[in-house]
């Protein structure tokens, strides 16, 4: 079963239980229910003492891992361009902030790192530093044996600048140690019921977003040797089954042909209510083992 | 912690080897807001996708241990702390295909200090919940 | 203000809210944060390990007290009559389960113990056994200085032959060791809007739990001199501030006159809804507090 | 473990000496999904039973250090971790009567992966809550 996905939960899942509902043991029981292998984590939000932990917190990370079996997938990390009002981050900063990641992610056990990089324009080109600040931490990220991933990500489609400028980077340094991250709510091509971003209404994205981008997931195939790492973004999944915003049936098909084997990282972001991601996660679960059982079944 | 609702999302699972599946577990928060000694709980009934099995038929799995209504009845020394899960093991050849279920429970609570009419007291919970594995 | 009551809050109050989304540090700051003195809790609901919590969790019970000023109050336990089918508890194995009790509210700190005795018939008598019993382990409870408090509470009203019971046994014994205590419940005397408890809709109890039992409050007096506590028992405080259920304008200058000057203990007991209770039994401080003030401004 | 809603219910209390207070401190849950460095935070608005204070007057009080705005636009290292209760002090003299109010906020956070006509967005709050002591 080499040529299997690999299922996965983002504790993002459970932002609307973490920290008042749910604490990082109950995180981790949930995921390993589901059958999951991978446990992905906001580094700001699930690693208490961030970004440098006591051995207190370490040895109950690692006893989690133990007791689960779960393995570290993906850390999602900032670079936040603005921390200061009226002044951007040097490349210098830029660095510092990724390697400050790429240590904590290390230490962890991860193998992905996606990093968020602050933006400069309304269609959300990342600070130009982005480019020269990866660069100086490459040496680093291949050492730790860790992928640096940034996001695509709703609006952002997969044909864009944005997009080119990353694919440009990899060919032109060569790096194993940055790919893309697919975040799959830019399939998504049914309007959302609950709307829980944080975009106001009159914005010009809000539309967009609540619409979906309705990327077609055929174009997966052109940036295919691309892709690391895949966040698994769904919203709704109804009581028969049916995702109402994401049609899986298309994408799932796309990542068997194009040969994908990593994982399927859950990010749950439906209604923002306590225990309410716990069995929509399971949902999903089923309904993509169930689909990738369908193209298995299919002879190639 | 536990799931607020009485029937937990995790743990609701098959039971058995896989492959030869005997049964189902639902994992339940202690239903009573005091710990309480097992052998004040008179069972729990259990209806999966409207098939009933009776508190007489199911067991439960508590702290690594089985125990059906008699062994139940019997464990006078043994305790259902709050804050601890235990599951109800219900006897279903083949266990539960992945997807969404209707699940039921009614456990049976004897509390002294009710009347004896009263004696025991279902605790009910009702809700979907999905089996990921086969 | 030697006269003054002494304000405390039970962990009972947090019922919806314990054990998925409170743990008892949380509880103890939810209680301090009142201006509260003291707290009272239930042995087996928030005592991890009960009956013989290990040195951990005394550890974090005794900095919990230490870090909020807290003084334990009154410890809730049961004598589970009925611990078998078919066959009651013994004399002997009551006294166990008291002796059980008195030792762990002893070490905890706890000044009062209420054993919640199984009962007989409908009208809630108590287990025969329960004199004796108590009676065997009244030199410990002296030894140990702790006040074991029945708790006079709907559907059993004041004057009643329970009450009556537990009156002659103080007088027999002349034991200063075994007092009433009192839950306010028995005071109801509007319906309830939200009906919490067990008992089903058709039992002849229900109608009375629901309405009320809207015992005179003035009744205090003739049992002034048996009142070791209170649980000030309540269901909803509306935006008003103001009580739907228990008539504490009545209630409060009766305690005064009969000079208590024990704990008003708060026992929220409403809606089922974690995170409804916390800001109830601050609503409750206020209105207590207002009118003890209120009484005190009046010349005696 | 936080309260679910923003204002949280606990930590609402009239500041300074009794007697003397020159304030009234409303503790939040963190306004975010992620820890952030304080810089991050624009200030906080809030309203209590209608009387506006903007984030310019109010003060936040994390870890025991009181950050004005200007101190919070300097705070580049300082972070308000996921887990951390932090209040926003507002300058009210007197404070408020024992009582149950009404308070809103706009908690006025920086998110630099927003477009930057999105800067700062407000995270609202508002229900009613009570002041216990004088
Ligand atoms: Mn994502
Ligand atoms: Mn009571």
């Amino acid at each position: 079963m080499e040529d299997r996905f690999k299922y996965g939960v983002s504790l993002y899942s459970f932002t609307e239980d973490f920290g008042s509902v749910m604490s990082i043991e109950e995180g981790f029981d949930h995921i390993a229910d589901t059958g999951a292998t991978g446990i992905e984590i906001l580094g700001e939000t699930h690693v208490t003492g961030y970004p440098t932990p006591d051995k207190a917190w370490l040895d109950r990370w690692f006893g989690l891992l133990d007791r689960t079996g779960l393995e570290p997938t993906n850390m999602c990390s900032w670079v936040d361009t603005k921390l200061r009002l009226g002044q951007s981050l040097s490349v210098e900063e830029g660095a510092a902030e990724l390697t400050r990641d790429l240590t904590l992610a290390h230490q962890l056990g991860f193998k992905f790192l996606r990093p968020k990089f602050g933006v400069i324009s309304a269609d959300l080109v990342p600070d130009p530093i982005w480019a020269p600040a990866v660069e100086r931490v490459l040496d680093l990220a291949h050492k730790l044996n860790i992928v640096i991933c940034p996001e695509i990500h709703s609006p952002t489609p997969i044909n864009h600048p944005v997009v080119h400028g990353y694919i440009d980077f990899i060919e032109r340094t060569g790096t194993k140690n940055f790919a893309l991250l697919i975040d799959t709510g830019i399939f998504q091509d049914r309007p959302l019921k609950s709307w829980v971003h944080e975009v106001p209404e009159g914005d010009s994205d809000h539309a967009k977003l609540i619409n979906g981008m309705k990327v077609n997931p055929e174009e997966l195939v052109g940036i295919a040797p691309y892709i690391a790492f895949i966040q698994a973004k769904f919203h709704h999944i109804d009581d028969n089954l049916h995702d109402e915003n994401i049609p899986w049936e298309k994408v799932m098909p796309v990542l068997k042909r194009i040969g994908y084997t990593g994982y399927l990282s859950s990010e749950y972001e439906g209604v923002r209510e306590p225990w309410v991601a716990i069995d929509q996660v399971r949902r999903q679960h089923v309904l993509l083992r169930r689909l990738e059982a369908a193209c298995d079944a299919v002879p190639a | 912690m536990y799931e607020f609702q009485l029937i937990q999302s995790t743990g609701f699972r098959n039971h058995g080897p896989e492959g030869a599946r005997d049964g189902v577990e639902v994992r339940l928060r202690l239903p009573n807001y005091r710990g309480m000694r097992l052998s004040l709980l008179d069972g729990i009934d259990v209806t999966l996708d409207g098939e009933f099995f009776s508190h007489e038929v199911t067991s439960l799995i508590l702290g690594g241990t089985v125990y059906d209504l008699a062994a139940m009845r019997d464990a006078t020394t043994v305790r259902w702390a709050m804050g601890e899960h235990a599951s109800v093991l219900v006897p279903k050849p083949g266990g539960l295909l992945p997807g969404i279920h209707h699940v039921k429970v009614a456990a049976l609570v004897r509390s002294p200090y009710f009347p004896p009419h009263l004696q025991p007291l279902p605790v009910h919970g009702e809700r979907l919940a999905t089996i990921v594995l086969p």
